[in-house]
């Protein structure tokens, strides 16, 4: 569905009214994953790996059942082998069958009728492993000789007598590499590297699962995709569809990673078992050593420049390990890393390595943020060895209508230049820097995507309207589909309430994830109400007697129109909803589809550090984080889409990281040593929103959740570099790497 | 005939060409010939690709028509967090 | 796991003599509970100390102060006297967790986790402070300097509980001060960490001094040829370097997931310039007291 | 383990309550007494999820054992709105959309709550360090310090 081009002026669409679900969260009452409960509930417990690499010889669970309390215990032969590689990998993501291949890898779990009893039951299991050499960098992984994670894994796009730990190779691009490089002034070449970080939502995943004698189950859990919970639970316990509901609580954050299911199918297993309904809920230790964190990463970047900043030719080499498992996330970063510029000649090669770490789950914008930031510093020493501004720099080679994009196609309309020259007029760019401080600047770049999407809207016989939507509410997505439906049927946003179904209710619903709810969902909103509308039109029609088409909607109204117009009085909505009983029964709207048309997303970040030259710590003096939201249904919600984007960018580049230590351990799970930004740590997040509509959407709305994640890793690896007077080129840039880095 | 253009990746099972010709109408079409013409492209089709047209990507939309001279481009199969 | 609250210290120390198993005492709780949640300390026994009569007060003694051990941070932080006179050790014992980890920790608590890291801990054995302990055998006072015995161990047996810490009286023209790195503004353990305590005489010369660190060896260190480094200096630039050059000489630390031995020993030497500049500005009334937070 | 029997005060309530002598208050909270309101982020008092008062001290629930409420006074979340009327804080946080997921919201507001009662006219940099030990993942924490002093603003005006 294309954009009304004559729907440019709004009347709900850009207010900030209060969230629906407002008063349940700050009265504590909204229940989140672990706050469900049922009768007879049973709590599940998993017992996982110590090892971060060891085949699983032998599991005796005997003296675990032996518990009195004790009421199931499985382990991987309680699940049957999945045909599916992907299904595969997930199931054995949750339960190992028969090797542990991280530390913290599930092997067994037992559900009991307390807590203390589920502990002691874990104990009991015995388990015997035979440890085995393990590889947690994913520079080491590629090495001959490596220890092999799993094999027989790469795909037929990784050429032969590579390591068996690299499964997935491609390569994006155009141009004469040579011709461009050799038109360059001068070319940089640097390594960088990333660490692996955590989405860090503030819940912990849970579950409760209640399968019944039937072969019926109920499932409740948080989770950023309730339908693809079902799938992928369904297939793993062996049941149809249909027999499983899945039922999302409020989430306690995801970011992506909650995409996927880690504990849903033991709950499920444990309660087939047990014939009771089995709670699981992670602790943190267990979030961090056994949910997805991003890749991690290490990277070549090479990029040619002319003395007045022309981008002659960027080649990239990045080399990712999303964990013990086969993951694509090289394709989306090698598509990404260049996608901000218009070059003639551009390379990049992806490569996955498999490692003895958890599997990656998505993580906004996944494998973005790593790509560009090693361009987006490659581009800003560029600049700086060349005395060029920075952002003049990217107004120059800035990706725009008709240039080719690294990833291949066309651009068409992009916002590119628009976002840089929002930043190029704001006052943060040209306010003076103090003595240690630096400025850093990157452009950032994402997808965005659509998906399938069910909307059900509902005409009460008040005048009031239910509309029904099948993707949790991770960040305020119910006002703005309220406001969509408010803005359509020409009603008070106060008379809607929207809802997040359960998997029974709707159909098949895209996770939350590629920013694309605001975007589909509204729009199946919009579509939904418009069905709404031609048939509240219809019975209005009927009610004049006249023509279908001889009536309009106007202003919540259905109004005669061509000969008839001015003939019978408005009949609202809530007059057509009151007789509807009589006019032919209930009123409902839907729209069901596979949305496309997204469009690319493009931010701007802008950032001042200072960093102390004596201890190497980095404060963050004044973040401005530019971006197109094409419409901003809730200006509120996109800004804060912005902000929490751009401060888990901060965290990233300068103090999270998964450690693992030299036993294959990871060395800090937890909110203690995995350092998510706290709010002294940061200034205010400024914000400047510009509004270039996208033509795939009818009122122009762009996703705007996974853009701000991208840009602040270079952005402040820049400012740092600037500051500290040499170029940092790992993250995160922790103090002890600044200090170091300063000491040469 | 519609030309499609392939990521560098796909070029191994494609001589070498950067852009094919395929007698197609629509996405589905289009990834019915290229596993034809060329088999060695069949297990990333069936792992998921997705198409660009004209600048827009298109996820999976195997009715999707495509008309003369539109770009087409194949990418790999979009996702997100 | 057995509860008890103590209604004397003696009943404390006769319930953790008399108990076979392993017990602990419970003040703040915030590493107590933290070390049973991680399910690598099993506990049959806790004794809840909060309930002895006294414990939860502040009261001036010898011209300095008497700090149960069980006051929280957040109540010592809220005690005039004791801000007025050890501004040092509150910055260090405000530093120990967030706001709700101040509403239960202890200074007496911190010291005897036993952690290298402990915030108060320098900041103490700067003030050399004294430690009233109680046990099976009676009551006596050790110098907080000999209670650390290195990671997670302390010398106290196992009868044996802290009732208190006495922040001794001190002469005109004194300061402390207390600085501690860590990655991010809060929430963190000390990567490095420095106090100082000095009395200047009436030309700002520094006549006495103690500086003490913090993680950067197994237990907190007294540098003493970091104060004799400082000691009959007005804290010139050279009298800075050496101070920090001891400073760095005094440091035996290890490579860890929060910092790296090179960056600690560096550290080490920056806060303790730091620490003392603050300290002397204190000592000479100034207003230019930067404190970490 | 032998269970603890406690008589304690909830939010102006008295509450009776059996409990094992190593459970957590945040368990007791949520499992044995439905206050689900408190959340558990990360058991270790890192995360400030948790958060209530115990005797009027802001505390990580997650930290205090649910013995230790015998004869205390506690206050959580679900004790901030006075019937149908939200806390000025709480009115703050919807207005100002300072939460997305919300999950970090009800020790935000306990928190933010024990702040205004000691410190009336915070700064922005005094919100910040002392909401530090409560994380937010998902707001950056921008709207959540510019709530804090909109409800600051209008309490010390009533």
């Amino acid at each position: 569905m294309a954009l009304d081009q004559a729907k440019r002026e709004f009347r709900q669409v850009g207010t900030r009214p209060n969230r629906p679900d407002g008063v349940d969260k700050v009265t504590g009452r909204a229940q989140y994953g672990a706050d469900m409960t049922a009768p007879g509930m049973l709590t599940g417990a998993i017992l996982r790996s110590p090892h971060a690499h060891a085949r699983i010889v032998s599991i005796d669970t005997s003296a675990a059942e032996a518990i009195a309390g004790v009421r199931a215990v499985v382990t991987g032969v309680d699940f049957t082998p999945q045909e599916d590689n992907f299904l595969r990998d997930v199931q054995e993501n949750c339960m190992a069958r028969d090797k542990a291949l991280y530390d913290g890898h599930a092997v067994a779990a037992v559900a009991a009728t307390s807590p203390a009893i589920a502990k002691a039951a874990l104990k009991a299991i015995k388990v015997v492993y035979e440890v085995l050499p393990h590889v947690t960098d994913v520079d080491a992984a590629v090495k001959p000789g490596a220890p092999i994670v799993q094999a027989g894994r790469a795909l037929e796009n990784v050429p032969a007598g590579m390591s068996e730990n690299v499964t997935n190779a491609c390569e994006f691009g155009h141009g004469d590499l040579d011709a461009g490089f050799a038109k360059a002034d001068l070319v940089i070449e640097r390594s960088f590297k990333t660490a692996a970080t955590h989405q860090g939502y503030i819940e912990p995943h849970a579950c409760l699962a209640s399968f019944t004698a039937d072969g019926k189950a109920d499932l409740w859990c948080c989770t950023q995709g309730q339908f693809f919970v079902r799938t992928l639970c369904s297939a793993i316990i062996g049941m149809e569809a249909s027999q499983l509901r899945v039922t999302p609580s409020e989430i306690g954050g995801g970011f992506g990673g909650k995409t996927t299911v880690f504990i849903e199918p033991v709950a499920l297993a444990l309660s087939k078992k047990s014939g009771r309904p089995v709670k699981i809920v992670m602790t943190r230790d267990e979030v961090f050593k056994a949910t997805g964190p991003t890749v991690s990463s290490s990277m070549d970047v090479r990029i040619g420049m002319t003395k007045d900043g022309r981008i002659t030719a960027g080649e990239a080499n990045l080399r990712y390990s999303g964990g013990a498992f086969p993951c694509g996330t090289c394709d989306m970063g090698a598509q990404a890393a260049f996608a901000a510029y218009d070059v003639e000649a551009v390379r990049t090669y992806g490569w996955n390595a498999l490692t003895n770490r958890p599997k990656e789950a998505a993580y906004r914008a996944p494998g973005a943020p790593q790509a560009i930031y090693a361009v987006e510093s490659v581009v800003d020493e560029l600049c700086q060895k060349l005395g060029l501004d920075p952002l003049a720099v990217r107004l120059k080679n800035a990706a725009h209508k008709g240039t080719l994009s690294s990833y291949g196609p066309t651009f068409n309309e992009i916002g590119l230049e628009a976002t840089l020259e929002a930043a190029k007029a704001h006052p943060h760019y040209t306010a003076p820097l103090g003595p240690n401080q630096g400025r850093g600047l990157s452009c950032g770049f994402w997808f965005n995507f659509g998906g399938n999407t069910c909307v059900s809207l509902n005409i009460n016989t008040d005048g009031t309207v239910g509309v029904t939507e099948g993707n949790p509410d991770i960040g305020g997505s119910r006002a703005s589909i309220s406001l969509m439906a408010a803005e359509e049927l020409g009603i008070p946003y106060e008379n809607i309430r929207t809802i997040v179904a359960d998997t029974n209710s709707l159909g098949y619903n895209d996770v939350t994830d590629g920013s694309r709810v605001t975007f589909s969902v509204g729009l199946a909103t919009i579509k939904a109400a418009r069905d709404a509308i031609a048939k509240m039109k219809a019975r209005a029609a009927r009610f004049w007697g006249i023509d279908e088409e001889a009536v309009d909607w106007v202003d919540g109204a259905a109004v005669p129109a061509g000969p008839n117009a001015g003939k019978f009085p408005p009949l609202t909505l809530a007059e057509i909803a009151a007789t509807s009983p009589q006019t032919g029964g209930p009123i409902a709207g839907h729209y069901e589809v596979n949305v496309d048309g997204a469009g690319v997303s493009f931010g701007v970040h802008l950032v001042d550090v200072e960093v102390d030259p004596e201890t190497g710590a980095t404060k963050v003096l004044r973040y401005t984080v530019f971006q197109d939201a094409g419409k901003a249904v809730h200006p509120d919600y996109v800004e804060g889409q912005m902000q929490g984007g751009a401060v888990q960018g901060i965290g990233w580049a300068l103090n999270e990281e998964y450690i693992y230590g030299a036993d294959g351990r990871l060395q800090n799970p937890g909110f203690l040593d995995y350092r998510i930004p706290v709010a002294s740590d940061l200034p205010n997040i400024e914000t400047v929103i510009l509004e270039i509509p996208n033509p795939g959407h009818p009122y122009g709305v762009r996703g705007v959740g996974e853009t701000p994640i991208v840009p602040p890793l270079a952005a402040i690896a820049n400012a740092v570099s600037r500051a500290a007077g040499v170029r940092l080129t790992e993250l995160p840039m922790s103090p002890p790497r600044i200090l170091k880095a300063l000491k040469g | 005939m519609v030309k499609v253009k392939l990521w560098g990746t796909l070029r191994h099972w494609t001589d070498g060409q950067a852009e094919v010709e395929v007698e197609a109408a629509t996405f589905k079409e289009v990834l019915d010939r290229l596993s034809e013409l060329y088999p060695g492209l069949a297990p990333q089709i069936r792992r998921g690709v997705s198409m660009s047209l004209d600048g827009v990507i298109y996820r999976e939309a195997w009715f999707q028509e495509i008309k003369p001279g539109q770009e087409v481009v194949l990418m790999p199969y979009m996702q997100g967090g | 796991m057995r509860y008890m609250t103590a209604q004397s210290a003696s009943a404390a120390a006769m319930a953790l003599a008399e108990e076979p198993g392993k017990s602990r005492v419970l003040a703040g709780g915030t590493d107590l509970l933290v070390q049973m949640k991680a399910g690598n300390l099993t506990v049959d026994l806790v004794v809840d100390i909060k309930h002895i009569p006294g414990i939860r007060d502040i009261v001036p003694e010898a011209g300095g102060f008497r700090i149960g051990a069980a006051v929280a941070n957040a109540e010592l932080r809220e005690h005039a006297g004791v801000c007025q006179q050890w501004p040092g050790v509150i910055e260090a014992a405000g530093l120990i967790g967030s706001t709700q980890v101040q509403g239960r920790s202890t200074i007496a608590g911190n010291l005897c986790n036993g952690s290298p890291a402990a915030d108060s801990v320098p900041a103490l054995v700067a003030a050399d402070a004294v430690v009233r302990v109680a046990g099976p055998d009676g009551t006596h006072d050790v110098p907080v300097l000999d209670i650390p015995a290195g990671p997670g161990k302390t010398t106290l047996n196992k009868a044996q509980i802290v009732t208190s810490i006495l922040l001794p009286a001190r002469p005109a023209r004194s300061g402390d001060a207390y600085l501690r790195f860590i990655p991010r503004t809060e929430m963190d353990i000390a990567v490095a960490s420095a106090a100082v305590n000095l009395t200047l005489d009436a030309t700002g010369t520094v006549t006495a001094a103690r500086v003490a660190l913090g993680a950067v060896a197994p237990k907190v260190v007294l540098v003493e040829a970091a104060a004799k480094a400082i000691i009959g200096t007005k804290l010139e630039d050279a009298a800075l370097s050496a101070l920090a050059q001891a400073c760095e000489a005094a440091c035996n630390p290890i490579d860890d997931k929060r910092g790296t031995i090179a960056f600690r020993t560096s550290t080490a030497g920056v806060l303790a310039r730091r620490a003392a500049k603050i300290a002397y500005d204190r000592a000479q009334g100034s207003a230019n007291a930067g404190a970490s937070k | 383990m032998k269970s603890l029997h406690i008589s304690t005060t909830i939010n102006g309530d008295p509450v009776e309550f059996i409990c094992d002598p190593d459970e957590p208050l945040l368990d007791v909270l949520r499992n044995r007494l439905h206050l689900t309101g408190a959340k558990e982020g990360c058991g270790t008092g890192d995360c400030g999820a948790c958060s209530v008062t115990l005797n009027g001290r802001l505390v990580c629930s997650c930290l205090v054992l649910g013995a230790e409420a015998q004869r205390a006074e506690i206050t959580t979340i679900e004790g901030m709105a006075e019937g149908d009327q939200l806390h000025p804080l709480q009115r703050a946080f919807i207005d100002g959309a300072a939460f997305q997921c919300g999950v970090c919201t009800p020790g935000i507001l306990v928190a933010a709550k024990a702040l205004l009662e000691k410190n009336p006219s915070p700064t922005d940099e005094e919100v910040r360090y002392w909401l530090a030990g409560n994380l937010c993942r998902c707001t950056g924490y921008d709207k959540i310090i510019a709530a804090v002093q909109v409800a600051a603003a209008e309490m010390r005006s009533a």
